[in-house]
């Protein structure tokens, strides 16, 4: 069980793995994986770096509105997502995209919801994942809800709570942590410290580190190198354990740092310095892994090239199937707003359908042009939406 | 049986947390004290702690997390103590219970009741008296409810958590205490969302919900004295409308006077009115009208019997109509 | 000078700073960033941290530290990112924000202004493209006005700064980089709640506001290729509403149309369609209709087209007016 | 300057004064009063006890419509009341009724908002006390916003934002500790932890004592034991003059108890142990200020029948003042929601007028009557109403 003891000082991130790619021990946290778990953890850091790349190439291309990159965040994700397991819940924000993958959740399923095609294209239940959540801090409360839920019924999942530090302010987060610590939900919070919230430095959401608020709350709270995929595996695995052994909440600070602008809307330069951002490249997930898994001689030649050719094949199927990810019907503006009859609803459907007929004989038709130039027809205009 | 409204309630929730081990109930001080009202009294007790939760002072918290306790299969019934708290819980009413069901494509269901206890007349300080039901019904993806006597508390609720969407029931405050019968023997006499002709009348419709309905048929019994006979609606179901009822009967009257608490500007009356307005645009020989409370902060007690609709406020309005 | 609406807000967010070092902005990323749509760019630089605040990530702290201010006598600018975060503040808006003046017998004013970028059609995600409107226009203690033009945007930020009262104002995210005329020397051409005529007519009247305006005028202009002429108001005020010119033109047309981005039930429409109809029962030859939001969530962008109102809808709703 | 450091445990609340009235030093909070100073505390305490005593009495004559009695925490208030300066401001919430005759709000101004005539009946600025809050929390970060302001305006003065346990769970609370602590802003927040939020024990809002949220914000947070005036006082001085300083805010939590029922309306026997209250009136804060007086010969039975009978004298001038409270004239309900002209606001005033005018040429005097059985007409039923 994991301490919730008063710290006498701010210990340092939880580290497995130094900047250079050295296995390095830590007191609580050990971690013994075999060399095809090293691997498999390599594996899905550059394949999701590629699928990010690949999908900031798709927004730029007009095929996507939107896109929040995870670049830089890679370790701190997939090391997150490989402690979950099938009995666990995951509530995110919008830029989960390695714990998605951990789930499961095809990445085509994830670019529904920046394309416009879907607010949320895959299932939940099946993947042990809500869909992503725009609203800054809106999901904490309901994995506060969905472990209480778990407790109720003696099951035995945990649930990860996923948001970042601009996160941390918002009074939602506050009550998630409150209602988790009275009702022991077994609910870890995991916070993605990448120190920007769009333009804002993490010295205007808090004084001290984020870690800390745990303490106010009587759960334990940690810190870890995100940028150690190790050490955020080690730390979420333990985590987690604690929450499903019936002992509460604990809170993570994961530090990573955001090495794209907040979405492909956004003009990083306009707020923070390329220094800042050279220091953190050099602390780069995917090489710190590297290095250890060639010193370690963990993996050859033929294995990097491997990954690196499937992440390009992944990246081809992807891009195939943005592209012909469909438009939704119009009239499915009203499919699953409500889950009984809805008089108004069948009205207004009625009232769309007979307007549509007004104009052809396939009711799309009428917005198909538009459709197709969706992107490029966008108003002009700087911007970092959001 | 002869029951209070409150009394009502407490029936209806304790059938449905019997019927289905998934209905829990949540709220500030729902548990041992059964709530500030009374309306949850003794479920803490023959439930337990696990099904009748006495949640942290957080009314955000409390329906986020009926919302994840949706997620997990639940059927949360939410107490928000008086209207005038409900307003921290609004973005998690608006942006995500309203919306969860259509952002995962209806695989996620909000079967999720929120039962605020509303209006005024009860001589309490501020944020204790608001009428807030028109801030709901605007928002797509809710249903919004509102009983006005004993056997209605008692069918709608549970009709409210037998219900795959979320739900805001409204409870007139100050109608707790009110008798009538009820019969739990008989099944629910109407759909949760129909509305009620409960007096009928042939020279002017009048509609209330809650606390007005009462309102409404003291002005349709002080109207007969002088030889008018005035239809009252009790309309149920403020969102969605039941609009054939309504207009039916305004297709017979003419007329149509809406009468609710709430401010006036933006107030149910109003959709009523344009909505009424569009279909029986030919039927009606005057405008429709409406008594609400006026478009000014709730104010302190001793100035409320000026604020609320009563009685001769509507029969004013009644002649008003009647001399179009 | 001709600027976009965008440079006009920001203009005038500028001259509101210059005039009274009691103007403080704050919201996310207001700052160095300036905005996400860059209205308060270059403010930061030239006046400094202490008058244009970034704040942490929470909307509730936004307004509430800005009623603390306003206590302080302080004249508060706050900017909302995005329509679909402003609930979070919902209950400092509505249950402080709206309620101190009175709660306080006039001796604490709040001129508050909360700038709310609001609708939708630029393609974004989830919760990036609401027309809240009606939540605040319902609240009595609240004014709420939207500008449509470059102009109004450059005149109507600095009468909000300048009120007395709180007022939440609407800016139309889709119109920012519209261009238009902005005569600084001019004077505000029109108090902050008038209703402006932008283009007369005698057949019907259609009222707009904010990204509706120029769908109106589209019609308008279509309209009149079909021989018909059509007025259109450019609502300004949502509240208090400006009556006297929606009557005024009404009993001239005699016919209605009311179009917005939000939801129809209980929208903008619903009351202006109400009010019209009280006061111009005998002119009307139609009844008030309205072309709005559906009643669903906003909708994926890849539908959005399909959900706000543009020229063909409002078209086909002319055409139901003028049929009666 | 306060500590903001990690506790090795938690301590001790600040005594200066034993339960049996014996004066105890402390390491870190000295206090040096005048025998003036000490019996101009105790005639606080009785006097303010004596008026909240009056002020159930005619609630339950029908003369209020309810009252939230402060019986209990009387040091509490007093104490922290009386460390503020005339250049400090107060944010409360509705039972901080020891705090605002500290500020020199008369008595029957308190008893306009409990009778229904006005939701604020005093003067804010003249008070430098904001009127009572009625939302749990709604006011901590107005109290944040106006300390930022003293500190853009390079004034002296502090905050002082007073609620009670059951608020920490909210939201807004959080986000006001954010703001404070970011902005540094000069703000004691200063908690009446008396044990229960209506029905709900401790428990239910924390697993922790409350203090320790300050440490997860990176301010200090100090636990003082609230049924000691002397203790009270010293602390909310220091942490007074820590925020005056520029060093940002601080927490106190002040440990005390809420010996009668939660208002007028509630029925608190259906959900706490006459033991609990027995234990805590053992710990009576008037008792023990008396105890250390006596033994301390800094006052003699002269002073105590003295401070007595000026408390009486008080109680008969409030029931006098409060039964010839006016009530509001009709149209009051208009005056004061807006400061500039409106439409509406001004037909609806008209309106009123001219319905009004149907009956009486006073237009008053229609609701005469209602007003008279305003209380006693209430409906019947039991409950709790806060
Ligand atoms: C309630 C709310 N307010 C504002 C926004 C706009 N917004 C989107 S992301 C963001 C910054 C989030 O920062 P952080 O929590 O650190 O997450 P990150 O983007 O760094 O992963 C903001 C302000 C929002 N989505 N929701
Ligand atoms: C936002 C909000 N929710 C609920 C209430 C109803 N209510 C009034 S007082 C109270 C308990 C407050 O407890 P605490 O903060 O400990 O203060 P105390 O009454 O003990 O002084 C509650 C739930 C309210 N006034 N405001
Ligand atoms: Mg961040
Ligand atoms: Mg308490």
């Amino acid at each position: 069980m994991l301490t919730t003891h008063f710290p006498t000082r701010d210990p340092d991130p939880v580290q497995l793995l130094d900047p250079s790619g050295h296995r390095v021990t830590h007191p609580d946290y050990a971690l013994d994986l075999s060399p095809e778990e090293y691997r498999a953890l390599y594996r899905d850091l550059v394949r999701i770096r590629r699928v990010d790349a690949e999908a900031t190439t798709l927004q730029r291309q007009g095929e996507l509105g939107l896109w929040a990159s995870l670049l830089g965040q890679e370790a701190a994700q997939i090391g997150a997502g490989r402690a979950l397991r099938p009995q666990d819940f995951v509530f995110s924000s919008y830029r989960e995209h390695g714990i998605a993958w951990c789930r499961g959740v095809p990445p085509i399923d994830l670019l529904g919801f920046w394309r416009g095609t879907a607010h949320g294209s895959w299932d939940p239940y099946r993947a042990g994942m809500a869909n992503y959540q725009v609203v800054v801090g809106g999901h904490a409360l309901h994995g506060v809800g969905y472990g209480m839920g778990l407790r109720l019924d003696g099951a035995d999942g945990a649930v990860l709570v996923c948001f970042g530090d601009g996160a941390t302010s918002q009074g939602d987060v506050h009550e998630a942590f409150t209602y988790a610590a009275v009702f022991d939900a077994p609910v870890v919070f995991y916070c993605q410290n990448n120190h920007w919230a769009i333009s804002e430095p993490l010295t205007r959401q808090t004084r001290v580190p984020l870690y800390r608020r745990a303490f106010g709350y009587g759960f334990p709270g940690i810190r870890v190198d995100g940028n150690d995929v190790l050490a955020t595996l080690a730390v979420t695995d333990a985590a987690l354990e604690h929450a499903r052994s019936g002992s509460g909440p604990v809170l993570i600070e994961a530090v990573t740092y955001r090495m794209a602008p907040h979405t492909t809307s956004d003009d990083a330069t306009r707020y923070r310095s390329p220094d800042e951002v050279a220091e953190w490249a050099a602390r780069d997930p995917i090489a710190r892994l590297r290095a250890c898994l060639e010193r370690e001689a963990l993996a050859d030649d033929a294995f990097f090239a491997d990954v690196a050719a499937e992440a390009e094949r992944l990246a081809v199927q992807l891009r195939t199937e943005c592209r012909s990810l469909p438009d939704p019907r119009p009239t499915a503006l009203f499919d699953h707003v409500y889950a009984g009859p809805h008089p108004l609803i069948d009205t207004e459907r009625a009232q769309l359908t007979a307007f549509l007929d007004q104009f052809t004989d396939r009711s799309t038709d009428r917005f198909t042009d538009r459709f197709t130039d969706r992107f490029t027809d966008r108003p002009e205009g700087p911007g970092s939406w959001s | 049986m002869e029951l209070t409204l409150a009394k009502a309630l407490n029936s209806g929730l304790r059938k449905a947390l019997e019927s289905d081990r998934k209905v829990v109930l949540l709220g500030e001080d729902v548990g041992r004290l059964g709530g500030v009202f009374r309306i949850t009294d003794g479920l803490h007790k023959d439930f337990g702690g696990d099904r009748v939760i006495d949640t942290p002072l957080a009314e955000s918290g409390i329906v986020g997390t009926a919302i994840g306790l949706a997620f997990r299969g639940y059927r949360p019934v939410c107490e928000i103590q008086f209207d005038g708290f409900v307003y921290p819980a609004y973005d998690q009413i608006v942006a995500q219970l309203a919306k969860i069901r259509a952002r995962t494509a209806g695989r996620v269901a909000m079967p999720v009741v929120v039962r605020i206890p509303f209006g005024g007349g009860i001589g309490a300080v501020e944020h204790h008296s608001e009428s807030p039901e028109a801030y709901f019904a605007h928002t797509a993806g809710l249903r919004v409810v509102c009983c006005a006597r004993p056997s209605d508390a008692y069918w709608m609720i549970q009709q409210a958590v037998a219900c795959d969407d979320p739900v805001i029931f409204f409870e007139p405050k100050r109608r707790y205490w009110d008798k009538g019968e009820v019969d739990p023997g008989a099944g629910a006499p109407l759909p949760l969302h129909a509305a009620e002709v409960v007096r009928p009348g042939t020279d002017l419709t009048l509609v209330g919900y809650g606390p007005t309905v009462r309102v409404c048929l003291d002005a349709a019994d002080a109207a007969a004295e002088e030889g008018r006979r005035l239809e009252v609606i009790d309309l149920r179901s403020l969102s969605p409308l039941d609009t054939a009822t309504v207009r039916d009967s305004v297709a017979r009257t003419g007329r149509l006077i809406t009468v609710h608490e709430a401010p006036g500007y933006l107030g149910m009356a109003a959709e009523i009115g344009s909505r009424i307005t569009e279909e029986c645009f030919y039927s009606l020989q005057a405008p429709a009208l409406r008594v609400t409370g006026y478009d000014t902060p709730y104010p302190p007690s001793r100035l409320e019997d000026v604020y609320l609709p009563d009685l001769e406020r509507v029969m004013d309005c009644v002649e008003q109509s009647l001399s179009y």
